[in-house]
């Protein structure tokens, strides 16, 4: 009986944990829901992952109205993939938040941290699991004002100005997404994805749906920060509170592009985006533009918090250059990137998180012979950077393997020249990082001795572990983004 | 396809644009979150005019009417526009807190104000 | 009219009268809703557009002070901006089914069974209701936790610290 | 021990030492006692790995999936047999020795040192065994890393530049060359274990197809030093002794000669580059690095920096006669691994074991040192005379063999560079021995005797080892035959 | 503005009725326009006009904070609440129909406990809002 409402609860049970906490308003319990509830959400994503992978797509319609009349919640391959990323960052950060946000935030604010958490993961769970437009904007903006909020939470004065910056921009995406779906529906009369995917061949290449895939591009495009819409993001991830920083890096971003692989591949189909639009070549062009500028920025900043967000920038951007690519590798090197990027990010965030704790910030001169000072915070970002570089042995690697592959069995050599060249820029920046660590002695800025408390340290090395992890047996993810990429290519979600 | 049968939407972009305008324009805060406001009200016209259908009355079933508008837009439109003042509301709140912590709500001031020091207060 | 509104609340430098004409505005959309049926979406945005957002802004300039100090600085490049959205929407628009064109998708597709069906399934004759409560319950549900979030996020963000001494870290 | 478990043994062992060593911490005799007692087991672990090899067997395990089709894959099979057996072998003496440098010095962070001296071994069994060239790259890459701290050991800017140059060539011309080759590899063959004959046999690729991959491959393998990827290995000069010991002698050098063998017979394949004649260009290369690397350690005064780029010309020896594409010169080549290293360890032993008592660096200070130190110099000569190729030095039949291959390839080029480069390696090593000798030692200077015993053992052995090579052949001889098939 | 007789004595004449109105909003949106979400707005700006008038503090003791705070976290209960009952009584989520043994009838019921949730969330919300910022607007420890 509960497996099969499973899609429903998947995402209702952290809504129903929100209202809980504000009714309780006791941080303590606050916590302890919260992290119960997101690791129910990750075991119910796990489940729902072995149902798709054994008997294909789940379909659920809420209230038992048939779609297209009724909502329909949806799992395939591809979103139950997303859904083990988000739940899974979810299930790792909030035991982490438990020392970060009670440094970080006033006490009297902290349990509504938590709901708001709680109301964020799941707008993401519901964005991903979701088979109707307007459904997923309506979770859109669940996930979206609740980050606003939680990003200005942030200790320093500058997250306020930040999140206003996002609300500003993140609305006008929602509303640009609006638009778009809008003339999807006067044009099809549906709001169902599905749906809508069956009754489009016949109106493709009318201007209203042109328009309307012009409206989403660009939507989207600035929820996931594509280059040049990404201006909101590095303030906003460099002064929200740590583990807001860790979660939304390694999720919100993501769950944007899964929403752009769902349009072009799942509504609008590859024939229409790839075959008669020259969308494939705008995104190979930005991508690169996204991962050349803004690596290069990422290497003049005097901050590491802001540094792995420019970062965030550019690897962002080898996601949509494999979405670019449109091949069966390029597929699955942005899928499986998703992933990988999302771990990858997390715990370098979450490690972050702790200097933040011990430092006040992570600005360069406090992280002076760090190596000496907080040695598994220190050896933890040098074997996630190596993830984020790309050396063999981590998730990072996986990644750079089939975007590379893809440009080469494209015959494109120069893109298979420019992902690896690119990634040289990573070494520079990981770099910088550890030579500061270990080739200096410890500055006055530098912290004393001391690690971070072991409830932050657990978790982030989970997911440094996790990069390793995915690094040596990737039978999980590549298959993972495998199937996800031939049902993409396939046509219809 | 006459221009006159798609009068409802030039308004509709005409209002787009004005707020859109506004957002970017503007450097006051305030001002920012009203021209979203519009920008986000312009929308509800496009989904609600095709809907009507000239004859039709509003979608409450009775027996003397036979032609009924299309709810459905009116629907999604409710639920936007309670999106909005949502938006709204925290924008507005988010807005008080800058001007509590920078003592302006003029975008260039503030940035100046954290050139001068970066550390905040 | 509600262009006018529109255009004079971009050009007015005083907030005050600024949110005034965006409350008018707001009643002139009401009406034009009314004139094309929505009659729950003109009560709405009455009483949001109008009553809510002007009673929030006004709340908001009475924190943060009236008159707004610049005027803006270079209005063109924005200004394109706008009108390549424009653009985009004009191209787009004109391929949409003309004005109450009863063949259009929209009302031949997945409307017909609200409005058939809808009375005998709910039991409730305003179809509006039944689609938002019903039919698609649970785009509503989601639409008051969007309230809820906002509701929650205004607290967390302006509660005042009861005990400022253990408040701030 | 089955040989798989042997295997896993191999690869474990070293790294189960370095976790004991963190672990050890600031315990100087802890520390050592480790360090030796894993030196052993390892060197036991790969002995007992030997016998079944001889016999033609070629043990493998496959642990993780890497990526779908390609395993995390070992397979012995002789090359990596000598391979390994000279790293691990090599890896007990310079405990021996890194013990008494390091004290006598007084050398910070000798933890992390010895850590990351045992996983830079747990990588070099990883190279030496690995069954595809997906695993051999990614325990290339972890060398690269673990090296990295022994070469910035002393965390000056000096270290730091060095440790720049270091990890930028080599992470650099293995992402941006190695990588692509290898991918392209997958792309084309659609497997990339590593088969005798070659599995880019069947791809059908052209000549200069494949010539361009193999010059990927070539310049992409930069731990090979061949000119011009070579700069990283003078740049790490800056390192403790014992560290450019591991770095010349027992792993990195040898890794990337290793590797690029394993890629031109595994990969490639002799007969499929001599049937397109895809590898003309590489003698060519090979043999300008053999004299131009000698001639600038003729000028160099920096006892290390010679001996450093000495290690680049002997190098290309093997790279040279491998890339004549002959059974002959191929077995030249794995046997000059081996001998090179016994050579050239003792070199550098010698060279530190010079400065730890004098503090001397500059060949032009070595005037009468032979006397003080006759064990030192000793040693230094018969290493000398092994890398210049008299017998009975070990040198002598590496490159003996050498000689035969290249006139049985009919590639006089060749055989004349290796006539040049012989008479240059005596150009550059014999003043030394000369000077260290003969000469008087400088009047004034305070008196001296030997480096600290463990030291003097050290450099005694591997010279005595040196010498001994030639005499009891059987083995490393049978190996190289068994890699070259004959 | 406390002492303005007239204001107070239509404010007390005319409160009531906004919230009689609200609750005739409610309960007739089956029928005509309106529903849970406009009549939360209307029951809460009623509430705001009594503060206007009788300034907030009276508000404040009509009204506490935390019932409204409650208010807030209750409604969004009471509709996850029906929703889950879906559940139970072994429906999809959100089903109406296994409500009641009469499926329209369920449909009702369900509908009927949607609304009065957004109504309860709305007017908390709004109420909730406005107070926050009336209480940010005086100096602090009022």
């Amino acid at each position: 009986m509960i497996l099969e409402h499973l899609p429903a609860l998947q995402v209702t049970v952290p809504l129903a944990a929100a209202p809980l906490i504000v009714l309780v308003r006791q941080s303590t319990v606050a916590w302890g829901v919260a992290t119960a509830v997101s690791w129910f959400a990750f075991a119910a994503a796990l489940l729902l992952a072995t149902q798709v992978a054994g008997g294909g797509p789940v379909s659920y319609a809420l209230g038992s109205w048939p779609p297209p009349w009724g909502i329909e919640y949806r799992v395939d391959a591809l979103s139950a993939f997303v859904l083990v990323l988000v739940s899974g960052v979810a299930a790792v950060v909030a035991p982490f938040a438990w020392r970060s946000v009670a440094a970080e935030l006033p006490r009297d604010r902290v349990y509504l941290f938590y709901a708001l958490y709680c109301l964020c993961l799941a707008g993401l769970l519901g964005m991903t699991i979701t088979g109707d437009a307007f459904n997923l904007f309506v979770f859109m903006e669940i996930s979206s004002l609740a980050s606003y909020v939680l990003i200005a939470l942030g200790r320093h004065r500058r997250a306020l100005l930040a999140a206003y910056q996002y609300l500003i921009l993140g609305t006008i995406g929602a509303t640009f997404y609006v638009i778009g779906v809008g003339l999807l529906y006067l044009m099809t009369g549906t709001l169902n994805l599905a749906d809508m995917a069956a009754r489009l061949p016949a109106l493709a290449g009318t201007r209203p749906v042109l328009a309307a895939l012009a409206f989403i591009t660009v939507g989207v495009s600035l929820k996931l920060a594509l280059f040049p819409l990404h201006l909101w993001l590095p303030n906003a991830y460099a002064y929200a509170p740590s583990a807001v920083t860790a979660f939304l890096a390694a999720t919100a971003t993501k769950v944007s592009v899964y929403i752009l692989l769902r349009f072009y591949f799942g509504v609008f189909g590859a024939r229409l985006v790839v075959g008669e639009l020259p969308m494939p070549e705008i995104l190979l062009a930005l991508s690169i533009l996204a991962i050349v500028t803004a690596s290069l920025v990422a290497l003049w900043q005097a901050d590491l918090k802001r540094l792995l967000a420019y970062s965030s920038v550019a690897q962002i951007g080898y996601i949509t250059l494999g979405v670019g690519m449109a091949s069966r590798d390029g597929l699955t090197a942005a899928v499986v990137h998703l992933f990988n990027h999302g771990i990858t990010k997390g715990a370098l965030f979450l490690l972050v998180g702790g200097i933040a704790l011990r430092a006040g910030r992570a600005g360069f001169e406090r992280l002076q012979g760090l190596g000496q000072v907080m040695p598994l915070t220190s050896l933890g970002i040098v074997l996630a950077g190596l993830s984020l570089i790309g050396v063999p042995g981590t998730a990072g690697f996986i990644s750079k393997w089939y975007l590379v592959l893809g440009a080469i069995e494209a015959e494109r050599w120069w893109l298979a020249a420019l992902v690896v060249a690119t990634s040289l820029i990573a070494v520079a920046y990981v770099w910088r990082f550890v030579e500061a660590a270990y080739l200096a002695p410890p500055g006055a800025a530098t912290p004393q001795p001391g690690e971070a408390p072991r409830a932050m340290l657990v978790p982030a090395w989970l997911l440094v572990a996790a990069c390793i992890w995915f690094g040596l047996d990737t039978s999980f993810t590549v298959r993972g983004a495998r199937s996800a990429a031939l049902l993409l290519l396939g046509g219809a979600p | 396809m006459s221009v006159a049968s798609h009068y409802s939407y030039w308004i509709t972009v005409l209002l787009m644009t004005a707020g859109l305008y506004i957002v970017i324009a503007r450097g006051n805060l305030v001002k920012k979150l009203i021209g979203l406001a519009i920008f986000q009200t312009s929308v509800y016209l496009l989904y609600i005019a095709p809907g009507k259908l000239i004859g039709g009355t509003a979608p409450i079933v009775a027996e003397a009417f036979k032609l009924y508008s299309n709810p459905l837009p009116h629907v999604l439109i409710l639920t936007a526009i309670v999106v909005g003042v949502a938006t709204l509301a925290l924008g507005l709140a988010i807005t008080v807190r800058v001007r509590e912590t920078y003592g302006s709500i003029e975008e260039d001031e503030i940035l100046a104000a954290d050139r001068d020091d970066p550390d905040g207060a | 009219m509600m262009a006018v509104a529109a255009i004079a609340v971009a050009l007015q430098r005083n907030l005050f009268s600024a949110v005034v004409l965006a409350g008018i505005y707001s009643f002139l959309m009401a009406t034009v809703l009314v004139a094309l049926d929505a009659v729950d979406v003109a009560m709405t945005e009455a009483s949001v557009g109008a009553g809510i957002s002007t009673v929030l802004l006004l709340g908001a300039l009475h924190l943060c002070g009236g008159e707004e100090a610049k005027p803006l600085a270079r209005p063109w490049p924005p200004l394109a901006v706008a009108l390549t959205i424009v653009a985009a929407l004009v191209y787009g628009t004109l391929g949409l089914p003309a004005f109450s064109d009863p063949q259009a998708a929209p009302h031949t597709h997945v409307v017909p069974r609200y409005l058939e069906q809808g009375p005998k399934e709910t039991g409730v004759p305003n179809v509006v209701t039944a689609v938002l409560a019903s039919y698609r319950g649970y785009d509503t549900l989601g639409e008051v936790l969007v309230v809820f979030t906002a509701g929650i996020g205004v607290i967390a963000l302006l509660r005042r610290a009861r005990r400022r001494k253990e408040g701030k870290p | 021990m089955s040989a798989a478990q042997l295997i896993a043994a191999a690869l474990l062992v070293p790294a189960a030492g370095a976790g004991l060593l963190a672990l050890a911490g600031r315990r100087p005799n802890l520390r050592e006692a480790v360090t030796l007692v894993a030196a052993a087991l390892l060197f036991a672990c790969v002995v007992a790995l030997a016998p079944p090899v001889l016999a033609g067997a070629r043990p493998q395990l496959f642990a993780l999936e890497l990526l779908p089709g390609i395993a995390l894959g070992f397979r012995v099979e002789p090359l990596g047999m000598l391979f390994a057996l000279v790293a691990s072998g090599l890896w007990i003496v310079n405990s021996l020795y890194s013990i008494g440098y390091m004290r006598a010095n007084g050398e910070p962070h000798q933890t992390r040192f010895y850590a990351c001296f045992a996983l830079a071994l747990a990588a070099t069994m990883g190279i030496a065994f690995a069954a595809n060239l997906l695993t051999l790259f990614l325990f290339y890459e972890m060398l690269t890393l673990v090296t990295w701290p022994l070469v910035t050991h002393h965390g000056d800017d000096e270290a730091r530049a060095g440790g720049r140059v270091y990890l930028g060539l080599l992470l650099g011309t293995s992402i941006v060359l190695l990588l692509p080759a290898i991918i392209a590899t997958w792309a084309y063959a659609g497997t990339l274990e590593f088969a005798p004959g070659g599995i880019l046999r069947d791809a059908g690729l052209s000549g200069p197809a494949l010539g361009g991959l193999l010059a990927l491959y070539v310049f992409g393998i930069g731990k090979a030093a061949l000119m011009p990827v070579h700069r990283w290995l003078p740049a790490a000069m800056v390192a403790p002794t014992p560290v450019s010991a591991l770095l010349h002698a027992v792993a990195v050098v040898k890794a990337g000669v290793f590797a690029v063998l394993k890629v031109i017979l595994y990969v490639f394949g002799v007969e499929a580059l001599a049937g397109v004649r895809a590898s003309d260009w590489l003698p060519a290369v090979a043999g300008f690095t053999v004299i131009a690397a000698s001639i600038v350690a003729l000028h160099a005064d920096n006892l290390k920096r010679r001996l450093a780029y000495s290690t680049v010309s002997q190098l290309s020896y093997v790279v040279l006669s491998a890339s004549l594409l002959v059974p002959l010169s191929a077995a030249a080549a794995a046997l000059h691994i081996a001998a090179h290293a016994l050579g050239k360890i003792t070199l550098f032993f010698a060279a530190g074991a010079i400065y730890t008592v004098t503090g001397k660096t500059e060949v032009s200070q070595l005037d009468g040192v032979g006397r003080r130190m006759p064990w030192t110099m000793g040693a230094f000569a018969v290493g000398a005379l092994s890398l210049i190729g008299i017998p009975p030095a070990a040198g002598f039949l590496s490159k003996w063999l050498m000689f035969q291959g290249a006139a049985a390839a009919g590639h006089w080029p060749a055989l004349v560079v290796l006539g040049a480069s012989t008479l240059l390696n005596a150009a550059y090593f014999l003043p030394i021995v000369h000077a260290a000798f003969l000469r008087a030692p400088p009047a004034g200077e305070p008196g001296h005797g030997e480096a600290p015993w463990t030291m003097v053992a050290a450099l005694t052995a591997t010279a005595a080892a040196t010498l001994a090579l030639p005499f009891a052949a059987a083995v490393p001889l049978a190996l190289a035959r068994a890699t070259a098939g004959l | 503005m406390r002492r303005e007789p007239v204001l107070r004595v239509v404010g007390k004449l005319l409160i009531p009725y906004m919230l009689l109105f609200a609750l005739y909003v409610q309960f007739h949106g089956d029928f005509g326009p309106g529903g849970g979400f406009q009549a939360g707005v209307i029951a809460a700006a009623a509430v705001i006009f009594y503060a206007l008038i009788f300034g907030l503090p009276a508000a404040r003791r009509l009204v506490p904070e935390t019932v409204v705070e409650a208010m807030v976290a209750l409604g969004v209960l009471i509709y996850l609440g029906v929703g889950f009952a879906g559940l139970a009584l072994g429906g999809n989520y959100l089903d109406y129909f296994v409500l009641d043994r009469d499926p329209v009838a369920g449909q009702h019921r369900g509908i009927f406990w949607v609304e009065v949730g957004v109504l309860v969330t709305v007017a908390g919300v709004m109420l909730k809002i406005f107070y926050v910022f009336a209480g940010r607007a005086r100096p602090a420890g009022e």
